[in-house]
């Protein structure tokens, strides 16, 4: 239904060639099959997360081959980065990931900071911290819960939308906005959290630990879930490593990476010392190494941790200055930096170069769900068409980080 | 390993197409006009041996960058006559990364594609085929990503021009 | 105690001479196809209504609060009268006929199975030996129905919708005959009522699940494909949203939808009320036995009854719509997989035991 | 419907249809599964527990354009989504309405002048009955709109002849 392009032509991509390689019997078989059935899902289609539109080609139920095709919601973020001052561009970051706004401005900021070689009061650092983390788990909520939507599960979306709810109200009250925050700044952090701010959300952590363990429970513990999640969708290491794969992807392989652990920047070097978090792995608890439970459960325990690292920062956040002192319009040195933070997706790199003006040269964005979404043309072949659904979002897609 | 570290690995393994490396310097007090450079490290590779680079960086064990965490290019000025092709190399076993950049003549910008060096190439290059102009040669699938098929014009070049219309529909 | 539909009955007194006996005859009929669509409305108004106030409260939520005032009750009328005045469309591609006629294939076997069923021990359309046989065999001729719609829509999401839809009916049919077995060898009639009156013990409680374990299990069997055969969650495939749009329903607009999820919750109404009677005791109850202690046969037996049974079914929907919002829905394989590879089996050993366990306590007592 | 679509006269008959129609029509409105942005999250967060759009019978949200009233443009478009758009709103049956939600749809928003690709408002390319202000609008402002429609359908004519512009 949703956009059946009548006058498509078939392409073959490289998964298809190396399917058919693989498969010698698929050669074998190509003279009697029948016509493989082409199926377009999206852009307008419950299951993909927003405007991405995935050709797929279909042997009934079994999937023979996909092909995702981005842009539908291709919105310049490059180009407009080229045209507007340092500071304003901070706003068209959280667009791109929009639910993960914090993180993205957090990044950005980084890497001008990284250009202008300033230093950044602690306070700021810690509230960009327990920020940053707030929204990890606002942003998990929301994978962990269209997930089960995708899988039909109806309810737990609404309770993940619950706490989620909560979660803006925290943000609207230190930033006024719930969704776009601009609130980590190119020096700092915008202002200061409002009195009592920090105490609720101490009340918050303690509160969601209870309900993480309901949601563990409801969802991610449930028996046709794990049937319709385990073993499907696997990705080995070594693909994850070659596709470039970042995040809870190629943590969900089995691969011991976090950014936050192994490249630390901002406090979480310290915070590493003081060995407040552990990076969740995948293990083939229910299946085998990497398939879409893997990924799901790597999300599902991070929101744990990100609340260690938040309860952390509460305990060890002091009184100070939240901003660095900067001219009005800002220039930046020339230079080049490239700057990656763990984003909630992976691993979300800002690519900034300065000739000295108040403007960028180039301000390219790394998204990690752009680099984590190649993959589904390897792995959604000799799958089922609904199996197609869990891989897709196992990937946990943001199209305004893909199409950016 | 720090930069200098891989820089002298590199060298020492005879990488094919180093031709240097740009480290970030402090402003010169005597010249007014130098502000020197900030940012990162990063090293400058041969266009024409851009992909045998990459699989010594992959394959070497001392290097041992196993991901391509992104490739772009870079239109540094309308005047200037190269693109940057920018790539961010990462070592999850030894813990560091390397910036790579290879300069390509506006001219002529095609440089051999990186598809079979590490896949996650990809997609980043028909990303900047499509927003710069730049031939893959030996891509597997270069058609567009994020524009249209049709789209006329490459946008992250500092000479484009914004359209005026897209099939009837108006952009003013 | 067969003698003659209801209202055939009522009506036959007071029918001038001049009518003849088939004149009586065909205005019981007509009088009696209102009653079932008029049923049929009502119970797909209230189970919609139920539908959406039981998963919002599943789900912290309120559901439908404005609309006619106390707690959003008038909201499917809105919506019936929306759907009706919403425009018709007939996709460009698709096969008119058979897009056209599949509602009305799926409905009217819909209402030739609820003919079967009684609504009280004196009140029935027909009195059918094989009431319960007719009812199943109906039941799955609106499979047909859905096929159909899924064929003539002409969009790929509605032929795979079909497909599931068909592949699941074959395979979930043979648990659903087979389990429903295990009572019928207990009550020894195909018959509602009579499987209804087996069922009445002291106070009411001599339900079949509780005189036969294996019935017991067979129950459970039968809900599963109960589940299966009225598309509801998690065997909800053949419309499965998140993976084929809204599957054979995708180009279905305005009235002609509408009958679809009429279908489905009279469907589900139908098939509740079909496990109260051979499981879960029909019209008996504790309250019924006080009526019948109270009333005898009277009008308060026969209404005390239709509650009752209005009750059970209503409770079996509740049950489905508890599923529905909890549990995330399975692959179609998996689906095939339990019903080929574990209820079926399970069904027929149900029967098995059923059968052995009436024999013992046949020879024993 | 085009049997009876405003052909009779004012009275009370007609009147009371056109109230029932009206009311039927604007209590349930129910919008598509669309989303196109960030304006979506804010969607999704209306139809969840908190703020709950089922309140109103706009909660059913469905996945095809054949079903649904009320196509919320939730997010930027741009010229490739331009053409799908147009298309599902064709695919809607009639009466249908579209809702502008947030800067973006409603007049290109933050990428109005450098977004080379965006489409300056998807009024370009359908009608749209109610525009939302925001970027993106906060849960109430969507519910705020949904008010405006109904507000727009109680108002309008079904049966009887449009009243003559004065």
């Amino acid at each position: 239904m949703s956009d059946q392009t009548k006058e498509h032509t078939p392409t073959i991509t490289v998964a298809d060639q190396r399917v058919a390689s693989q498969k010698g019997e698929r050669e074998f078989m190509m003279d009697v099959r029948t016509q493989d059935l082409e199926v377009n899902m999206g852009p307008q289609h419950p299951a993909t997360h927003g405007v991405m539109r995935i050709l797929i080609r279909a042997d009934g139920e079994l999937v023979t081959g996909a092909q995702p095709h981005l842009g539908y919601l291709h919105r310049c973020a490059e180009k407009i980065g080229e045209n507007v001052e340092w500071l304003q561009y901070l706003p068209y970051t959280d667009r791109y990931d929009y639910l993960a706004a914090m993180n993205n401005n957090l990044g950005y900021s980084l890497a001008v900071e990284a250009l202008l070689g300033i230093e950044i009061p602690r306070r700021a650092t810690m509230l960009r911290t327990i920020c940053a983390e707030l929204n990890r788990i606002a942003s998990h909520l929301v994978a962990f819960g269209t997930y089960g939507l995708d899988l039909g599960a109806f309810t737990p979306f609404l309770y993940c939308f619950r706490e989620r709810e909560w979660l803006l109200m925290l943000f609207e009250k230190i930033c006024g906005a719930r969704l776009t925050y601009s609130y980590l700044r190119i020096g700092g952090v915008f202002n200061d959290a409002p009195p009592g701010w920090l105490e609720e959300v101490a009340y918050f952590c303690d509160v969601f630990e209870e309900k993480w363990a309901e949601y563990r429970d409801l969802l991610m513990l449930n028996h046709i879930f794990i049937k319709r999640t385990a073993d499907i969708g696997v990705i080995t290491p070594a693909q994850a490593l070659d596709f470039g794969l970042t995040g809870p992807m190629v943590r969900g392989s089995g691969i011991d990476w976090d950014l936050r652990r192994d490249m630390p920047y901002m406090i979480y070097g310290e915070i590493c010392d003081a060995n407040v978090f552990d990076v969740p792995l995948g293990t083939g608890e229910q299946g085998q190494l990497g398939d879409c439970w893997d990924r799901v459960y790597v999300r599902v325990q991070e929101m744990m941790e990100s609340i260690k690292i938040v309860r952390w920062c509460l305990e060890n956040i002091e009184d100070g200055p939240t901003i660095a002192e900067l001219p009005k319009v800002l220039r930046v040195p020339p230079g080049e930096a490239y700057v990656g933070i763990e984003n909630p997706r992976g691993e979300l790199g800002h690519y900034v170069v300065s000739d000295g003006g108040k403007v960028a040269v180039r301000c390219r964005v790394r998204g990690p769900s752009f680099c984590n979404l190649p993959i589904l043309e390897d792995i959604m072949p000799h799958t089922f068409l609904a199996d197609s659904v869990a891989i897709i979002g196992s990937t946990d897609v943001v199209i305004g980080e893909t199409d950016r | 390993m720090d930069f200098q570290g891989i820089y002298d690995r590199l060298r020492a393994v005879d990488a094919p197409g180093l031709t240097g490396c740009d480290l970030p310097r402090d402003a010169d007090p005597e010249d007014k006009k130098d502000k020197g450079r900030a940012g990162d490290a990063f090293v400058l590779v041969d266009p024409a041996q851009w992909t045998q680079f990459l699989r010594v960086c992959r394959d070497d064990e001392r290097l041992g960058f196993e991901q391509l965490v992104d490739l772009t290019a870079t239109d540094p000025g309308k005047d200037d006559e190269n693109f940057w092709v920018n790539a961010q190399l990462l070592s999850l076993r030894h813990k560091h990364r390397l910036a790579v950049k290879a300069l390509l003549p506006k001219g002529a910008a095609t440089i051999a594609s990186a598809t079979a060096v590490y896949r996650a190439a990809q997609w980043h290059e028909r990303e900047c085929g499509e927003m710069f102009g730049i031939t893959f040669a030996g891509h597997p699938d270069p058609r567009n990503i994020l524009l249209p098929d049709d789209w006329a014009g490459y946008p992250l070049r500092k000479d484009y021009e914004f359209p005026k219309e897209y099939h009837g529909i108006s952009c003013e | 105690m067969n003698d003659g539909n209801a209202i055939y009955r009522f009506l036959q007194p007071l029918a001038p001479d001049f009518v003849g006996d088939w004149g009586v005859v065909v205005t019981a009929a007509m009088v009696g196809v209102g009653i079932v669509v008029a049923i049929v409305s009502v119970i797909a108004m209230v189970s919609v209504w139920l539908e959406r106030k039981v998963s919002a409260h599943i789900q912290c939520r309120y559901g439908p609060m404005y609309v006619g005032g106390w707690h959003g009750w008038a909201q499917t009328i809105a919506d019936g009268v929306k759907l009706l005045t919403k425009e018709d469309l007939i996709p460009v591609g698709a096969d008119r006929m058979l897009f056209m006629l599949s509602p009305s294939i799926l409905l009217g076997a819909l209402f030739a199975a609820m003919a079967a069923l009684p609504l009280a021990p004196a009140f029935y359309f027909g009195w059918f030996d094989l009431g319960v046989f007719m009812i199943l065999a109906f039941s799955s001729l609106t499979t047909i129905g859905v096929v159909m719609a899924g064929w003539a829509s002409n969009s790929k999401w509605s032929l795979y919708g079909a497909m599931r839809e068909a592949a699941q009916v074959v395979a979930y049919e043979i648990p659903l005959g087979v389990s429903l077995l295990a009572p019928l060898l207990v009550a020894g009639t195909f018959n509602l009522v009579e499987a209804s009156h087996d069922q009445a013990d002291f106070f009411g409680m001599g339900w079949f699940v509780f005189k036969n374990p294996f019935v017991a299990a067979a129950s459970v069997v039968f809900f599963i494909a109960v589940l299966a055969e009225t598309k509801r969650a998690p065997f909800d495939l053949p419309e499965a949203e998140s993976e084929l749009v809204a599957g054979f329903l995708t180009e279905y607009s305005g009235i002609r939808w509408s009958f679809f999820f009429m279908e489905e919750y009279a469907a589900m109404f139908l098939m509740s009320a079909v496990t109260a009677f051979f499981f879960f005791g029909g019209f008996e109850s504790p309250f019924t036995y006080l009526a019948h202690e109270a009333f005898g046969d009277g009008i308060g037996y026969q209404l005390v009854c239709f509650a009752t049974l209005a009750v059970k079914g209503f409770a079996g929907i509740f049950l489905m719509m508890w599923l529905r919002w909890t549990l995330p829905r399975l692959r179609i394989d998996q689906v095939m997989t339990m019903g080929y590879k574990y209820l079926t089996p399970i069904a027929l050993l149900c029967v098995l035991g059923a059968g052995l366990w009436e024999g013992l306590k046949y020879a024993l007592f | 419907m085009s049997l009876i679509e405003n052909r009779f006269e004012d009275n009370l008959l007609t009147t009371k249809v056109d109230w029932l129609i009206n009311w039927a029509r604007l209590s349930s409105i129910w919008p598509m599964t669309f989303g196109l942005a960030c304006c979506a999250i804010e969607m999704m967060a209306v139809g969840a527990a908190h703020h709950d759009l089922d309140r109103f019978g706009a909660g059913a949200f469905r996945a095809t354009p054949r079903q649904a009233d009320l196509m919320i443009v939730a997010g930027t478009v741009n010229f490739k989504m331009a053409e799908r758009i147009k298309r599902l709103y064709d695919q809607m049956p009639f009466p249908k309405y579209v809702m502008a939600m947030g800067a973006c749809a409603t007049g290109g928003g933050p990428y109005y002048k450098y977004g080379y690709t965006v489409v300056k408002g998807v009024d370009r390319v359908v009608p749209v009955d109610v525009y939302i202000a925001g970027c993106p609008p906060r849960p109430e402002a969507l519910m705020e709109g949904l008010m405006k429609l109904q507000d727009k359908i109680r108002n309008s004519s079904v049966i009887r002849k449009p009243a003559r512009p004065a």
